[in-house]
């Protein structure tokens, strides 16, 4: 199960297990595990609520994966990404991968989550402790990182 | 002459989107003259108020999906079964 | 405790947890983790043994993480290293990151793996399945992706 | 007027140094001509054969630490209490 939403939480250690186990062939494993920040452009929020396409969702981050499978060697790569709502301090999202060196396994892990950042279907809604809620605006600077990764031949929305 | 049987097609919301329509999809038959995703943006802008709102120029940016796989406005939607609009993404 | 020379293994897992516990102002947590393949050079190996010099082993590890702390705004920085004989899939080495943001916790990760590989008295010694046992060469590779993070004021050996 | 007493220190060795030298570490007095980390690799080469076999020139190369902090070859070893040597680092 290399792609998974899911509303529970994970543990990256299992996943890092579940990735290794039994091979002898990986040398280097990289995890990234986004989590939920407890303010917001200095206010404080109670929670962020996970929206997403179902369907589209495990489509474009098999389509991400495939991509890194490409472009590296990798034994293996997990990406778990959770929806629903969340309060600070809890997991959103991990990234494993694997590769026989650390350059590959870094590479891909930030890969991943640059072209996750702006290609998976996952929407941010935030409730500040103000009683406010507002959906987050995406960053230009996500786009910017996924485009240092020349080469794609995607189409994607301008 | 333009006036034959649309195409049938599923609409789907998503996010700040979804909740200025007011609702998560729709079921509807696009007008022939519908041919771009562009196109299909200025046609649902004249359906009522709370479309005007998510689709009108002038509005936030909204992006589209024909079957899943994200397009430009410029992408044509005739084969299309499932489409989606939505804000930028901001998972992650 | 981040930085701690043991020979028992470590758990990514746990370490995350460690770093993470109770706080709200980190987003981002980034673990790399090396381990040891059953091959070298195609040959087959038994195991490798991971001699250090005690005393100044920490006191390195200790300076790169100190800068690591200078260059990025961390959270939290974790370096686990291994010593004595390892065999085939077991861990070596944990680099743990914490930060508000990826990027940092991600460039974060990658320059202590960097400065750890050149920098730390470690020396791998391998056990090949032939019976031959060598210690492992330094890789010129290694040097030149140290070297990549300008700036750094440390007098170093050639 | 070269022979007063020498600085006494610790000498350590790692990894296939250690190996080749036979010993982890060891006290010496450094005879007053060792001004450098070059000057005593030098004279450590003529301690004996398992010495030369280490620290000769056309061996692999020796890195070294005055008190535990790497040094280049032309760093002072005045004020050092223990020197170490060792091959290029293969952790991590």
């Amino acid at each position: 199960m290399p792609v998974r939403v899911q509303a529970s939480d994970f543990d990256a250690g299992a996943e890092i297990a579940r990735v290794t186990a039994g091979r002898t062939d990986i040398g280097a494993i990289v995890t990234f595990t986004g989590t939920v920040r407890g303010a917001a452009h200095g206010e404080p929020i109670n929670a962020i609520t996970l929206e997403h396409y179902p369907g589209m969702t495990e489509a474009e981050l098999e389509r991400i994966e495939a991509l890194a499978h490409e472009r590296w060697p990798l034994q293996a790569a997990t990406i778990i990404h959770r929806i629903g709502r969340l309060t600070p301090g809890e997991n959103i999202v991990l990234v494993v991968t694997a590769s026989a060196h650390r350059q590959a396994a870094f590479e891909a892990a930030e890969f991943l989550m640059d072209y996750l950042k702006t290609d998976a279907p996952f929407w941010k809604k935030e409730e500040l402790a103000s009683g406010n809620a507002h959906w987050v605006d995406a960053r230009d600077t996500d786009t910017t990182a996924r485009d240092r990764w020349a080469g794609s031949t995607e189409v994607k929305p301008d | 002459m333009t006036d034959k049987a649309g195409q049938p097609v599923k609409l789907r919301y998503f996010a700040w989107v979804r909740e200025k329509v007011g609702r998560g999809e729709e079921d509807v038959t696009l007008p022939a003259t519908v041919v771009s995703v562009a196109d299909l943006i200025a046609w649902q802008s004249t359906r009522g108020p709370e479309y005007a709102e998510a689709f009108s120029a002038g509005q936030r940016v909204v992006r589209a999906a024909i079957d899943q796989r994200h397009v430009k406005p410029d992408a044509h939607v005739a084969s299309a079964r499932e489409i989606a609009f939505f804000p930028p993404v901001t998972g992650g």
